[in-house]
């Protein structure tokens, strides 16, 4: 078999951590690489290196046999390697096919043949039965075209090798099949990939093989048929690893939150949330299901008071909170787990304590007039980081220094420590991994116990299902079903999300 | 690398204590020198001071920074360091030197356009001012009797005391001459950015011609670069300011200017450098009008052809105000008594 | 024909505002951005001039392009390569500007603040406008031309991918920092140009200041222009608009005068506060680059 | 041993900074003729060796600590106060027709009752922009841009046709301050510590309440809820608003703040030195300020040492100017240099010294 990659001892060193540490992998031609670990074991860096955005320390990179420094992105490019990132890169404000062909476009002259460029896109999309809309702005779709739209940017410039990068984090289960079937007929094209998941069943259906990676060294390399989900987990971390949840059933209280009949526009005046009714009880969790962008984050949004509700009414505990700022909402006892944590949660130049009281920080434990209270505010911190397990050297630094998965801690710790009476929790867990996503689990179920009423927005049906007391399925803005979680199938709820009860009334 | 130890020390050319010469330094206003008006014109006279007291006279002139607050600082430095007679061009100096002339009852100093209260001839101020309206007034009464349309334009800087000064004389003496001329008068800006704005210069001025003027006056510095421009363009007349600007202009500009309103700051530095020198400086004010030869209007190779029909009667304008028996308005108030007097 | 000569007189007193901003387009679309235009304008003012008096206007223009490349670059070197706070440098070459232009004057030709008067470029004539300078023309052809390359060629694709996204455009095999340095170089040969303007074409001749904050209207023109050339040159007319209305206006005693002089600021910000619009300046306007931060 | 080098590179950093600026300038002063080591001994000579010269650096740096202050608030929350200068000629317009207008009172009232006049003056225009911004999404940059050449207009308005002293024949001025209106210079306090000021030197009590509104900035940046909030607004708009914290008010809070310091720049020129406001009174130190903040990186002490810098620029640029002859552009050439320098060289050693520091961490 003809090796595609060979990595022979690459070391990665950032200042006060080595993140990849005489690294040894070897990935086949044609094969499905999976490679796995913790937050921080090094798996973005590696991929990094091979895409040229790094350069290693030491070691060496074999491409299809002949050794090569990969100096730079555009000689990844030359080597037909090509790397979709955790992090989308993409350009918002350009067009789906802008960002294609952005760097090897198919040029009349000086200009762009615009014609050759989308004739090209579209045969693609046909061999690979992708669907995009191409003259679709970037920052108006969904997660799952925006996914596509990366991996096409790679296929556009030929790649033999691709790189994909947590690619289903966001995704829906249906979409996530799809990609399964398109990287398995990329892969019968003779394409290698490597494909990095924190969802260790994802892994073991799609990979070939798979490199579990821990602080920045290899543990090994297994086969999938040889092992199981527990055995997978138990490499990454190092010790064995619960992954049952820990759910018990809680006596259900009073009625906390009632959206009647919610109605949101954006700003360009569409509806984006149409007649929403939901009641969560105290001791209840309630999921909301649903492929991003179909009005949860809006919904979530217009809770805590940064949209105005165009219709309707948000009820806590009986008093419309409708017109409050976010401030009274908040000191009415709603927390907010945004989804986007850098955006939302946390300004990240700043320093760990300071965000660890943002929002807070005009409280009576923080703030002895006329001044900040610093030393209470850092002890505070300081709690927070014992009791959530944060792992940062100190909590002066920027919280920007801090793994994503301690980064959300810090937002739970200030979002619970004040004793809320309702919780937003959205995507808490997106691109954390096994250890982390269980302790926001715990909490979040310590948090049901203690009879708190929680609303749960995920893209991660999983997640959903076996959190939730009742699931609410949403889809173009509309809760279009709800279910208790133990009534219906994964496939069903992944129908629904995806809206194919609309097609099928259409139908019918 | 490193500097080899070239221990020369600064060439400091000091006179031995005999012939010490005659320390005269000059402060510029902001601009500076090289602004073709008036702080060149200054300049021109230490020059011409320098050049014929040569060996009795030592010159430095400074330049404040661009807001100008440092103005009594250099004054003072100047002083401390042994000058004999300072000079501070532009009315901005005024209190400064007042201030300064205090700290320093041994230094002489020329304050240039400015006024300083209760001085006398024992002062050791000298304040050096000139009539600009006298000199407007001749080529305001040239504008009129040039104009075929009736009609001139007064184009100035900053609208302030100073350069409403021209602008009465001009006017003045265009209704002496024809108390039919109409007059259209505009002004640049409200910051001394407006004595620098050639472009807006130009496009008051076209707007002007425009509306039927053709002739037009400018005291507004190096912004009548632009309304000289505007009257090549549009085959007008434009008068100029300070200096005679026709010397300074583009061949192709010379036929249309019609004179220049000359401003003879260079005979005041000069003047009272050559008075110090000769032991004749004397305190108070002196005032630099037609009969001083401090204003006046120009006359020269290019536009000896243009006015020759009316310098006869713009030297007999100048007879008049010399005599007393014109008494030309300095502001507005007195230019509408002016007219009326006309009447 | 008062209505001609405002649109002439408009036309004239926009057109280095116009070139000026189409150049902060492509500036600030690279995701740098230039408050050193005004600098900029200045040296092309005065290398235009210099170079126009020693061997004819065309070879001022090429000095004036050139002088204003040079500070760009300059500019360039600083916030791209150092990555310094691009306001800083920015303030930092104005007064640059400034003080060289002087200390060159007074080199060259023993004047500070004036060159002697130097010639212009030919004159077309056109109807109802009359004499027109070919910089007028070509500055109107920048603007669509300017859309042009940054909408439909490959250079001006990556030059805003530059400005939205540097690591996504980096990840892509683009040269950020060519990009950034071209979009700087541009907007400071296009200031120069517009400075050679004012001192060949308008006035004939270099003045000391003569550029009157126009860089920094420029700048505002831009912003105001939501960041692309058309938006820019539809500010910049208006601005000249209220300009040369505001000679225009009967200056009697009713209005004083220096209300008259408030006519173009005052209407720009009534038009803009009339106008709610929602400007969108590039993702990544201001931020240095580095490879490696996320 | 780490810490050690990073405190090494700290020191060093500002030196070479001003090592390779004088290096770049001598090759602008080598043109023209002149010795640059002459140069810069007699700019130093000149600057630091006379007592009056030291006074007058603290005295030219006094506006400027205002307007970096007033620009920094601005540019800690994320927006470009440009308007500064139109800020404080507005400011020390109202403080001088308070200086003037207001009789009788006694200096402690009245200095004060000026004082604040200048901030009203200040928050008046910075009340404009950031209304245009929140309600009618002006952008600032272009608000502030026109409003300062608005307030030229009305200044000239206002001094010439309305508030003009008769008593003068060719000066356009407002009519001088009352005694009481004056702020007392430093000699007094200074005398008491054996420092003996020449009396044409117009240190004034301005200079330490710039020094001491520089640790107050500093407190309300880092010790006050709305600092921090005005921190988190400038870094993380969004964020702050998810928290609670509104940023409209914050900008709203912050721009008047900005605009109430930036009323207190033209008021050491205008009670301790003109007793009047004219025509030409300073410009340019609402610019000098972006240029100050931005050297001193928004930080209120980095402020105040950038403000000094300036300030014995200047001095220095007196100093050879006399003594030397060299001309004032070749020092303004030579103050660009050295801005680009430091800020060059500073974020260079900055980056490095981060990364070491990074490495220590471990
Ligand atoms: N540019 C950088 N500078 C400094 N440290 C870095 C940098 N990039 C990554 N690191 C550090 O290197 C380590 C490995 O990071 P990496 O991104 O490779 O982890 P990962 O396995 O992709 O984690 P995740 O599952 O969260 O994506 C982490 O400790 C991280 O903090
Ligand atoms: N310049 C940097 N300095 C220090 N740490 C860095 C730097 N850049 C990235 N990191 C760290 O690298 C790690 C990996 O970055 P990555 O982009 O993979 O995000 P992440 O940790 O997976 O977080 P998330 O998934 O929430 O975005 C994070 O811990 C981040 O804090
Ligand atoms: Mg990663
Ligand atoms: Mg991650």
């Amino acid at each position: 078999m003809e090796k595609a990659i060979v990595l022979k001892n690459i070391t990665k060193r950032f200042p006060g951590i080595v993140a990849n540490d005489r690294i040894n992998l070897e990935v086949d031609k044609g094969e499905i690489h999976a490679i796995v670990g913790e937050n921080g074991a090094g798996k973005s860096t590696l991929m990094k290196i091979l895409s040229g955005l790094y350069q290693p320390d030491e070691g060496e990179i074999f491409i299809f046999g002949k050794k090569e420094r990969i100096s730079s992105p555009n000689r990844a490019i030359e080597l037909k390697i090509g790397m979709v990132h955790q992090h989308f890169m993409l350009v918002g404000r350009f067009s789906v096919l802008e960002n294609i062909i952005l760097g090897a476009e198919r040029k009349k002259g000086l200009t762009i043949d615009w014609e050759e460029s989308r004739k090209a896109i579209e045969n693609l999309c046909r061999l690979y039965n992708f669907s995009v809309d191409l003259k679709a702005r970037v920052e108006d779709i969904s997660v799952g075209m925006a996914q596509r739209v990366e991996i096409l940017k790679v296929l556009y410039r030929g790649a033999d090798i691709l790189v994909l990068d947590e690619p289903t984090a966001v995704l829906a289960p249906q979409e996530v099949k799809e990609l399964f079937v398109n990287l398995r007929r990329l892969k019968e094209e003779g394409k290698t990939i490597i494909f990095i998941s924190h969802k260790l069943d994802e892994v073991l259906e799609i990979a070939d093989k798979i490199t579990v990676l821990r602080r920045g060294k290899v543990v090994g390399t297994v086969e999938p048929q040889k092992v199981n989900k527990e055995e997978l987990a138990k490499m990454m971390v190092g010790k064995p690893v619960l992954l049952k949840l820990d759910r018990e059933e809680v006596e259900k209280g009073e009625v906390v939150v009632s959206l009647e009949n919610l109605r949101v526009k954006d700003r360009d005046g569409r509806p984006v949330v149409e007649g929403v009714n939901i009641k969560i009880r105290a001791g209840e969790i309630y999921g909301i299901a649903g492929v991003e962008g179909n009005g949860q984050k809006e919904l979530a949004e217009t809770i805590i008071g940064l949209r105005r509700a165009d219709g309707g009414d948000i009820k806590v505990l009986g008093k419309s909170v409708k017109d409050l700022s976010i401030r009274e909402r908040r000191d009415l006892g709603i927390a907010f787990i945004p989804e986007d944590r850098h955006k939302q949660g946390l300004v990240l130049p700043m320093k760990v304590w300071e965000n660890a009281v943002l929002g807070l920080h005009r409280k009576k434990d923080f703030y002895r007039a006329p001044s900040l209270d610093v030393k209470n505010a850092e002890r505070f911190c300081r709690t927070v980081v014992e009791e959530y397990h944060v792992s940062l050297s100190s909590i002066r630094q920027a919280v920007e220094g801090l793994s994503g998965g301690n980064q959300q801690k810090v937002i739970l710790g200030r979002e619970l420590s004040q004793n809320p009476v309702f919780i937003i929790a959205a995507q808490p867990t997106r691109g954390l991994d096994i250890g982390a996503s269980e302790f926001v689990y715990s909490q979040l179920l310590k948090l049901r116990k203690e009879g708190k009423a929680i609303l749960l927005i995920s893209a991660d049906l999983d997640e959903v299902l076996s959190l939730s007391d009742r699931v609410g399925v949403m889809y173009g803005g509309k809760i279009v079903a709800e279910f208790e979680p133990q009534e219906v199938s994964l496939e069903e709820i992944g129908l629904y999300m995806l809206g194919a009860h609309e097609k099928a009334g259409e139908a019918s | 690398g490193c500097a080899k130890k070239e221990t020369q020390p600064p060439q400091q050319q000091q006179q031995p204590a005999e012939t010490k010469k005659i320390k005269v330094g000059l402060v510029f206003d902001v601009g500076g020198r090289g602004d073709l008006s008036f702080n060149d014109s200054a300049y021109a006279g230490l020059e011409r001071a320098q050049k014929e007291f040569g060996d009795k006279i030592e010159v430095k002139y400074l330049e404040p920074s661009a807001g100008g607050e440092n103005r009594e600082q250099l004054l003072r430095l100047l002083a401390e360091d042994g000058y004999n007679l300072i000079f501070g061009v532009g009315f901005m100096f005024t209190d400064h030197i007042a201030k300064v002339s205090k700290e320093f009852p041994d230094v002489k100093f020329g304050l240039i356009d400015g006024f300083i209260e209760g001085l006398d001839e024992k002062s050791n101020v000298a304040c050096l001012q000139f009539k600009e309206e006298e000199g407007s007034f001749l080529v305001g009464a040239a504008a009129a009797l040039k104009s075929k349309t009736g009609k001139i334009g007064f184009v100035g800087g900053m609208k302030i005391p100073l350069i409403e000064k021209f602008e009465a004389g001009y006017m003045a003496g265009a209704k002496y001459a024809n108390p039919k001329v109409e007059i259209v008068s505009d002004y640049i800006g409200t910051t001394g950015e407006a004595f620098k704005d050639p472009v807006k210069g130009k496009e008051l001025a076209l707007k002007q011609f425009k509306a039927g003027a053709d002739v037009v006056y400018h005291a507004s510095g190096a912004s009548g670069i632009g309304v000289i421009e505007a009257a090549t363009a549009e085959k007008k007349f434009a008068i100029g300011v300070d200096s005679d600007q026709s010397l300074t202009a583009k061949e192709e500009q010379r036929p249309y200017i019609l004179t220049s309103m000359l401003k003879r700051v260079d005979v005041a530095v000069y003047d009272t450098i050559k008075d110090y020198v000769e032991g004749n400086f004397k305190g108070g004010y002196r005032v630099f009008g037609l009969a001083e030869d401090g204003v006046g209007y120009a006359l020269n190779d290019y536009n000896k052809n243009m006015i020759s029909d009316i310098t006869a009667k713009l030297d007999e304008l100048k007879g008049k105000i010399v005599k007393g028996e014109i008494k030309v308005p300095a502001d507005k108030k007195q230019y509408e008594e002016f007219v009326k007097g006309l009447k | 024909m008062f209505l001609i000569e405002l649109i002439a007189s408009s036309l004239r007193m926009a057109v280095p505002i116009i070139l000026t901003a189409i150049g902060a387009v492509y500036t600030e679309r690279a995701g740098v951005v230039n408050i050193g235009l005004e600098g900029m304008m200045i040296v092309g003012s005065f290398w235009g001039a210099l170079g126009s008096y020693y061997f004819g206007p065309y070879v001022g223009f090429l000095f004036a392009m050139a002088a204003g490349a040079f500070l760009a670059l300059i500019h360039a070197i600083a916030t791209v390569t150092f990555r310094v706070d691009q306001i800083v440098s920015g303030v930092a070459l104005n007064i640059l500007a400034y003080g060289s232009s002087r200390f060159l004057s007074q080199a060259f030709f023993k004047m500070a603040t004036t060159t002697p008067h130097v010639n212009g470029l030919f004159k077309l004539k056109i109807p109802l406008l009359g004499e027109t300078s070919p910089v007028i023309i070509l500055a109107l052809i920048l603007v669509p031309v300017a859309g042009y390359i940054l909408e439909k060629t490959v250079f001006g694709l990556r030059l805003r991918s530059v400005g939205e996204n540097p690591l996504a455009a980096d990840t892509l095999g683009i040269n950020v920092f060519k990009m950034k340095y071209a979009g700087v170089i541009i907007s400071g040969v296009l200031a120069g140009l517009a400075g050679a303007y004012l001192a060949l074409e308008h006035t004939g001749m270099y003045v000391e200041g003569m550029t009157q904050g126009k860089g920094y209207i420029a700048l505002a023109a831009m912003i105001f222009g939501n960041w692309t050339p058309k938006g820019a040159l539809w500010a910049s007319l208006l601005f000249g608009f209220a300009e040369s209305l505001s000679f225009r206006v009967v200056q009697n005693a009713v209005i004083p005068y220096q209300f008259i002089k408030m006519i173009p600021y005052v209407l720009t910000l009534a038009v803009l506060a009339g106008v709610v619009r929602k400007s969108t300046p590039p993702a990544a306007d201001g931020v240095p680059y580095e490879r490696g931060t996320k | 041993m780490k810490r050690i080098n990073v405190l090494i590179l700290k020191i060093i950093s500002p030196v070479l900074a001003i090592v390779v600026a004088a290096f770049l300038s001598s090759l602008v002063i080598l043109s023209i003729g002149k010795n640059p080591l002459e140069v810069f001994y007699t700019m130093f000579r000149f600057s630091f060796r006379r007592l009056d010269s030291v006074a007058i650096i603290f005295y030219n740096s006094t506006p400027l600590i205002f307007s970096g202050l007033a620009v920094s608030i601005g540019f800690r929350m994320g927006l470009f106060n440009i308007g500064i200068e139109g800020q404080y000629l507005i400011g020390t317009f109202l403080a001088a027709l308070a200086g003037f207008s207001l009789k009788g009172i006694p200096a402690v009232i009245h200095i004060p009752l000026v004082i604040l006049s200048g901030i009203i003056g200040g928050m008046l225009w910075a009340y404009l922009p950031v209304y245009l911004k929140i309600k009618r999404g002006v952008h600032e940059v272009i608000s502030t841009i026109m409003l300062n050449y608005i307030s030229y207009s009305l200044i000239h308005f206002l001094i010439s046709e309305v508030f003009l002293d008769r008593s003068q024949k060719l000066l356009i001025r407002t009519p001088k301050l009352l005694s009481t209106a004056l702020i007392p210079k430093l000699h007094g306090l200074l005398a008491l510590f054996g420092v003996n000021l020449p009396k044409h030197v117009y240190l004034n009590w301005f200079f330490p309440l710039g020094i001491l509104l520089a640790f107050a900035v500093y407190y309300m940046l880092y010790y006050t809820p709305f600092g921090f909030e005005l921190r988190c607004v400038g870094q993380n708009p969004d964020a702050s608003r998810t928290a609670g914290i509104n940023p409209e008010k914050v900008f709203y809070k912050g721009f008047l703040l900005s605009g109430a310091i930036a009323g207190l720049v033209g008021l050491s020129d205008l009670m301790g030195y003109f007793g009047y406001m004219d025509l030409d009174f300073p410009r340019g130190y609402g610019f000098d300020g972006i240029a100050v903040a931005l050297i001193g990186q928004n930080s209120p002490f980095g402020i105040i040492a950038a403000s000094i810098l300036f300030g014995f620029l200047k001095r220095g640029a007196e100093g050879i100017q006399t003594l030397l002859n060299v001309p004032m552009d070749t020092i303004v050439i030579l103050q660009a240099l050295m801005i680009l320098s430091i800020v060059v060289i500073n974020k260079v050693m900055n980056d490095y010294i981060r990364r070491i520091e990074r490495k220590g961490v471990a």
